[in-house]
């Protein structure tokens, strides 16, 4: 029984249960397989440290929660230290070069995508959780490309499709890139 | 209030262990909340002998936030766990600092119950016009046709005029500001604080979180430049003309300042003529 | 905007969302309630979505009004629902018995949170059990399901209303926050595929029926305000034409029916999930995100060589007193992973009688329970 | 229809010089101290802090009058003002 | 209201079987029950479609004595269950017939908000000055200086003037009258009736039982002729100027009488908007 | 018209002014509450007595708002009470939730009446013996009182204050309309006479007191609002300063306090009456006016060879397990009568643990057992 | 200060004749058909009921107009009144 | 162990839980017994039917109840066919009078009292209670006759002690005649 488990995390406000919630449903509705969604919060409406859980697995899962996650992605300082630190090499290290600055020791390894800064590139920066999903996608088999795609298209507000595939498309490039470029590093 | 002023400043009556609050960027309670420390350090009351409870909401984490004998209660009973508080000790100076649907809602009874029997205390009511800490429903100082979490089409509930229905009620203190007019808002609130009787304080302040972004108010400074374009200072307004419309003016100052005997006071005017001064409390022995 | 109607397919929700869905396909029209965490999104998929399919969506003043609203609305013909967490539990709770002494169908959805009283108001728990059997005052039976998933969610939310209907009586749905904020895929059914069952009405003429007598499955059946009957309905004690009678023998009759319309009814009432359950010697007990994560401990216990089974509450009220004290003497121990400070753990105690001991694992909330606590528990109680 | 003046009793505040003190790790960069001064003293920078708010700097603090208004509007108790000659809190 | 109209006398409103009903000798409910089942009856309403819901207390008992659907629910929450009852079948006219305890204590929070929200449904709320059912204690009502059994040394809160609280909270009919006044009463009912929205209508009715003895006003007579020799009808006036105090005048009349949209009128406009009438429910069958 | 203070002597009164009496002489100076039968002589015995000596008497909106204000009162200085029966009691509940969190002394009276919703206001039963122990959401431990006669009313409820002071926490006085209503002689002892327990003061200075540190009985001194203190109280899971800490970590230790600090002390708290238990066969076991009807059967049963013995009730909870599980091992079967579809008899059954046979004398309320009931079940369990 | 008239309507009433009907059994002899006949036409008996309670009689009778004030007033549905032609209830 | 059960009846209104009261009183705080007092009533606040039950006995009585009364005062006719009716030759029965036709059957044994009619001439019909107390004394030996003057005068309000006083003493004489002539009939 294969399970995989995911954590995407930052502050509030960044769209991160969005993230999350579109990853699940990629790989849910649109991959067919089975995904749990979970969130944690502080107290804070705005503002506060915010991680978005997923378990994906072929079988409905009954533990619901990550424990041993292969990727965690992390949008700021605060969450890189809380969730993305302490990982281990078996785990996959993803993070928005602009807003963290990894310690030294996973410097190396650690894959950088400046999400917000691309976001931003297209006008909102509301978007730089699709430019990370469109990222994760590319450097990570959590869901297939197509799922993901459709999963972005059928969350977003209407009106606002084309910037989210362009956002999407923007990541999944620069996702590709740094993959063949760390591949080159070897 | 007899004096045995303290010096203190605004950062000695916060608990500063607990700052940075939790409150958002732009959230218009943290100004709320310094007007109203403001207010109570000019107010010179002994500061041992102020009390503030709250109730359940984004205005009600105030309580934990003021270095005073501070009350975080249920949701909607503040003022009656204040009412036991007041009655329990007279000496305390009681202030209620809550939310619209913390005071309004839930609440709404105690709030027109305490205004009738004028019970001393005072209320500083903050009107962000939604319930921000569970996401934004609507509350009933929601102004009709806005946007909520539940009321996605648009609200169609009129809201209560709060000031309009407090007069009613009986207060004998009613004012509104927001939380752009920082020195008129603590103004009144010293006064209000000054009030013997149920004095009552209403604060307009931004949520943009929850209840400006889906108003096109999508920052605390939106909402508070709209305050300023659209504040109508009034005083003395008649309380039935200041209910608030989606988009439309705000009419703020005092609406209400008039003099009544407090809960207290009738208590005692009644009970002395029961038992005069003179009978003394006494232990009677006869079997009956 | 165009009007939605009833969904079909498969959707990612969360617990909450797809209780509302459920409501929705149970054909709920009604829904009166007040946001609390983390239950509001209950209410917001229901502001949403009832005005798509010709329902009512109210928003009131309060819990009490909330509970008192949706009487009102089943009696005005609606199905009608409310949902609430802890604290709007707690004041519902008059209310709730107006609902179960007038045999009023409705549901109650109860996403828990830690407590007491405004306690970790965003974190799981599970402390509300005993006060869906015993929170409102005096005597009354009570019907509660415990769902495990947001697809439960669903489903039992449509079981909730069919029982409320079938039985006449207020039905809870005691869920928690994990599963109530947790997302997953929910398979909605065509709704022709949906069995939906609805209040019994009267077949008497209208001079006739009497709203308080029952037929032989002891539930009177149900006739709606403004269809003639012009009846009288009220929480005081009551004959079956619904007229006060204040006499112990009027509170008798009424109100042991009231507990026996539930109790004598339980085989069609209780749900349970049971998994190797034979030969085992050890029977884990749980509900809700407990029996997901006691399932861990479980597989793990297994793989020890221990006989473990498990017995998921889906009906945590009426109790399945039969069927524990059947395995009690089968087997050597329950071990009860809830969390709070053991309360479905005091009923399977009982029925246990002291012929398998129980082993409670509480945990007073805010998380769930560490998985290898439990796997300690019943690794201890195999021995 | 506005009877709005500004800024608030402007008048009656002396002429003195201000300081302005910024606890950075408090601002949540709402900018309400930035709108509302009456001498424009502040503007939004590019620093942000610790959460990643754009924090405020005194661009123009020679205009400062120490009216208080920004310490007294700023929901973050992160702003003070102090006169140039005391170097203590002109607002209590 | 749709015609339909069916012969019916008052003795068909009642439930013969539950007559003599519960009240004292000389309890003004018998009366304004009466005035109310005239009113009915001459408004023409459907009466399949009349539904009547109390709280507790001996005016909650009303609902058990109309041959009409009625319901006897909790104390204080007649109005939250009416507004369900009205909502899920608007065809219902929703009458509320309730004590001024009931509604105005425990209950009061429930008022103001139907009030506020324009829910349409009338209220007849009588007011005896005290709580009959429990024994004679305090309510909201009883006025400053009055005995009850929980004020034995006089009243030392001050009562709320219910039509003013009710007008400032939304009400769209508010009018005030005794059980003495039978004819005008009906009258007014009438028109509480047939008023869309929110229509209150006070009547205050002897309690010589918990009331009247307690306050020199022995039988029910008594204070009938005090009604008689007391009141002063003030149609229009402001209801702020219509409080009551112990030995004074009763203001009788019609205070507000204005238009304004329903909770249905409104919900109605903007899920209109939302859902133009085009747009049928449909089953949506795409996987999303 | 003079003060007349305390009172002192022989007196004929019932259970519910005998209550009030209690109240005064254990030093209760603040009321509020709300009328309701059977409990109203209470509130109106305080209204006419709390003047007398100096406290206070507030008539309240509704109960929601009484048991708010006693909470104030109580952290006002004041030892606070109301009282209410089952509808109010039902209203009650969020707010004894909060005093349970917030470990605040005071005393709630519920007069027990017939139930669900309205039932039968003022006839008897014992219908709320469970929601006395799980009516509020959540965890928490609760200390309930079942007085038999006005005389117990009086002197538990003097002993309900003591162990609110001495435990911050809320104390139920769990009577019934036949107790409440029924007049007998009351004893007043001279004031000097009676125990008196007060709260424990914090002796640190100001500046380091932590209002919710608990001493070695796991219960924190407590300071009053005006002393100086400036403490923060809430009702969110909070941590020894009292300020909110949204953590399972939290939540474990404080709510497992709140728990343990009635659990352990429950040999302090436990006050039972036990009369011919050694070497019986069959014990009775009964609380409130049950117990006194059950005494009739009980002497008929020993008059016929029976050897039954009586235990009565007189703390409720926190349950006496102990006691129940050591006498289950040398006896044939309990007999529980009570006013109620079977309430405390599901704690003696649980505690039994199927060691003894646990009989249910069931009984829906508005009137007493008939003794004969009660014999015959005697008489079959000792079979 | 009193703006009160009486009797109610007095004057919108035909002056038909009535006869009163009474329900011994539901009287409670409250007095307030006897108070507000604006005819005097009826006066507390010795007569009591099952319960205890004085009835009332029509001593005067021939002076009713049949207004039905007694009828709408009385609190215990225990009177009502018919005219002499038609022997039906005057008011609904 | 002594036990007696006795039952005063009428309608709400006539004063009967006053007079039960009293009996309690004087038996157990001015004889120093003990008595229990309970009453019965139905929904009515006025006018409805009305009991008070005592139990008095020396021992602190358990069982609350009356189930044999040795006395019952009747003060209504609905309250005698509901409580005295029935009664045995041993239960000793006691109505007022006017208010109450005694069925045949009972018709030679009972005592007869015109309490409300004493009470009237006194100026007061309030007061027949307190008659009818003075009667029971003269009657029963339920309590000694300075326990229940005590008990009158201790439970009547102020300034009504004289009135109060005609009225048992009128009631006492009463029902010393009474007995005096049932005595001379046998
Ligand atoms: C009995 C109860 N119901 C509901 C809630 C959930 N709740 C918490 S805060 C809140 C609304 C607060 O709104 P408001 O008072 O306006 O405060 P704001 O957050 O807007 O400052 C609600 C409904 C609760 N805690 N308790
Ligand atoms: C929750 C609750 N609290 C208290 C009561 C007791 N109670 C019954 S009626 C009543 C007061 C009724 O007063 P009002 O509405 O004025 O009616 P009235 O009897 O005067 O006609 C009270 C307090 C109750 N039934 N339920
Ligand atoms: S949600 Fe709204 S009210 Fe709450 S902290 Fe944020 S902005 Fe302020
Ligand atoms: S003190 Fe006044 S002038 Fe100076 S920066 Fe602040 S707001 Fe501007
Ligand atoms: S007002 Fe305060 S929080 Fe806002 S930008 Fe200025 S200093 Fe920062
Ligand atoms: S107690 Fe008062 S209100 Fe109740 S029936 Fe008697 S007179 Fe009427
Ligand atoms: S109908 Fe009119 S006139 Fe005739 S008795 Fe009645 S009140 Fe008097
Ligand atoms: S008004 Fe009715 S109850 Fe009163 S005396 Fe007349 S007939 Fe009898
Ligand atoms: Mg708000
Ligand atoms: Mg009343």
């Amino acid at each position: 029984m294969s399970r995989k488990e995911i954590r995407l995390s930052g502050f509030g406000g960044q769209g991160i249960v969005l993230a999350g919630l579109i990853v699940g449903k990629a790989a849910s509705i649109f991959d067919g397989k089975n995904a749990t969604f979970t969130q944690a919060y502080g107290p804070e409406a705005r503002g506060g440290s915010c991680s978005a859980q997923l378990v994906i697995t072929d079988e409905p899962a009954a533990y619901p929660y990550v424990t041993n996650p292969v990727v965690v992605v992390a949008m700021s300082q605060e969450a890189y230290t809380k969730y993305a630190s302490q990982m281990g090499e078996e785990v996959q290290l993803i993070i928005d070069e602009d807003l963290v600055v990894p310690d030294k020791s996973q410097e190396n390894r650690i894959l950088k995508v400046p999400a917000t800064r691309i976001a931003q590139e297209l006008g909102r920066s509301a978007v730089a959780n699709i430019v990370m999903i469109g990222f994760l996608t590319a450097v990570s088999d959590v869901t297939s490309v197509e799922a993901m795609k459709k999963a972005v298209l059928d969350s977003v507000p209407k009106g606002t499709e084309e910037l989210n595939t362009n956002a999407f498309n923007r990541g999944y490039e620069c996702g590709k890139e740094r993959i063949k470029a760390a591949g080159e590093n070897q | 209030m007899n004096g045995n002023h303290e010096e203190v400043n605004i950062e000695g009556l916060l608990r500063a262990d607990r700052i940075p609050h939790i409150w958002c960027p732009g959230c218009g309670l943290g100004s709320v909340l310094r007007s109203f420390l403001s207010a109570l350090i000019k107010s010179e009351l002994p500061l041992d002998k102020v009390a503030v409870v709250s109730g359940i909401g984004c205005t009600g984490r105030t309580a934990g936030y003021v270095k005073l004998d501070s009350f975080h209660t249920t949701h909607g009973r503040a003022i009656p766990f204040a009412t036991g508080l007041k009655l329990a000790n007279p000496e305390l100076k009681v202030i209620v600092f809550s939310g619209d649907g913390d005071l309004s809602s839930i609440g709404g009874n105690h709030l027109i119950h305490a205004a009738r029997r004028n019970m001393d205390m005072t209320i500083i009511c903050v009107n962000n016009f939604t319930y921000g800490m569970t996401g934004g429903q609507a509350a009933p100082t929601t102004p009709l046709n806005a946007r909520t979490s539940t009321t996605p089409y648009g609200n169609y509930e009129i809201p209560f005029n709060i000031p309009y229905l407090i007069a009613a009620a009986g207060a004998v203190y009613v004012s509104r500001w927001t939380a752009m007019h920082v020195r008129r808002l603590e103004k009144s609130i010293i006064e209000a604080i000054h009030k013997k009787g149920f004095s009552f304080v209403e604060a307009i302040a931004p949520c943009p979180t929850q209840y400006g972004r889906k108003n096109r108010q999508a920052t605390g400074l939106t909402q508070m430049n709209y305050y300023r374009d659209n504040s109508i200072i009034n005083h003395g307004a008649d309380p039935r003309d200041v209910g608030i419309e989606l988009n439309g003016p705000i009419n703020v100052g005092k609406f209400v300042d008039i003099d009544r005997a407090t809960f207290s006071d009738l208590q005692a005017d009644i009970l002395d003529k029961a038992f005069p001064p003179e009978s003394k409390p006494q232990t009677e022995t006869t079997r009956t | 905007m165009s009007r939605h109607g009833l969904l079909e397919g498969e959707y990612f929700m969360n617990g909450d969302v797809a209780s509302a869905e459920g409501a929705i396909c149970a054909g709920c029209r009604f829904f009166a309630g007040y946001p609390i965490t983390p239950a509001t999104e209950v209410a917001e998929r229901m502001a949403e979505r009832l005005p798509e399919v010709g329902g009512t969506f109210i928003q009131m003043e309060d819990e009490i009004a909330s509970m008192a609203a949706i009487l009102g609305g089943s009696w005005g013909g609606a199905k009608s629902m409310t949902s609430t967490s802890g604290p709007g539990f707690s004041l519902m709770m008059e209310n709730l018995g107006l609902g179960a002494m007038t045999e009023t169908p409705c549901v109650v959805v109860n996403v828990q949170r830690a407590g007491p009283s405004t306690g970790l108001p965003t974190l799981t728990a599970q402390g509300d059990m005993m006060q869906a059997r015993w929170g409102s005052h005096g005597l009354y039976g009570i019907i509660a399901l415990a769902p495990s998933s947001p697809q439960e969610m669903f489903e039992l939310t449509i079981k909730a209303f069919n029982l409320s209907e079938k039985y006449r009586t207020p039905v809870l749905i005691m869920t928690d926050e994990s599963v109530g904020h947790m997302s997953e895929k929910v398979v909605i059914p065509p709704s022709n595929q949906i069995e939906v069952f609805d209040r019994r009405k009267p077949t008497v003429p209208v001079s006739e029926y009497l709203p308080f007598k029952p037929d032989a499955d002891l539930v009177p059946p149900m006739g709606n305000a403004g269809e003639g009957y012009r009846y009288h309905v009220t929480g005081l004690t009551h004959d079956e034409r619904g007229y006060p009678d204040m006499t112990a023998e009027a509170q008798e009759k009424l109100v042991r029916r009231l507990i026996d319309k539930i109790e004598l009814n339980k085989d069609d009432i209780i749900e349970l999930e049971e998994d190797e359950i034979d030969g085992a010697d050890v029977v884990v007990c749980s509900y809700g995100i407990s029996a997901r994560v006691a399932l861990l401990a479980v597989k793990a216990a297994r793989e020890e060589g221990i006989k473990v089974g498990m017995l998921r509450l889906i009906t945590a009220w009426p109790f399945p007193n039969n069927r524990i004290k059947e395995l009690a003497g089968k087997i050597k121990a329950f071990v009860v992973p809830e969390l709070n400070a053991g309360q479905m753990a005091l009923e399977v105690e009982r029925c246990a009688g002291g012929a398998a001991e129980t082993v409670l694992v509480g945990h007073m909330g805010g998380n769930v329970h560490d998985p290898q606590v439990i796997l300690k528990a019943i690794r201890k109680a195999s021995k | 229809m506005k009877y709005w003046r500004k800024p608030l009793d402007q008048d009656k505040v002396k002429p003195v010089h201000g300081r302005i003190h910024l606890l950075p790790e408090r601002c949540k960069g709402c900018g309400f101290c930035v709108k509302f001064c009456p001498r424009d003293v502040l503007e939004e920078s590019e620093r942000v802090n610790k959460k990643g708010y754009h924090l405020i700097d005194a661009v123009r603090e020679d205009e400062c009058v120490a009216c208080g208004l920004c310490e007294a509007i700023c929901p973050d108790f992160a702003i003070s003002v102090t006169t140039e000659d005391e170097m203590e809190s002109t607002s209590v």
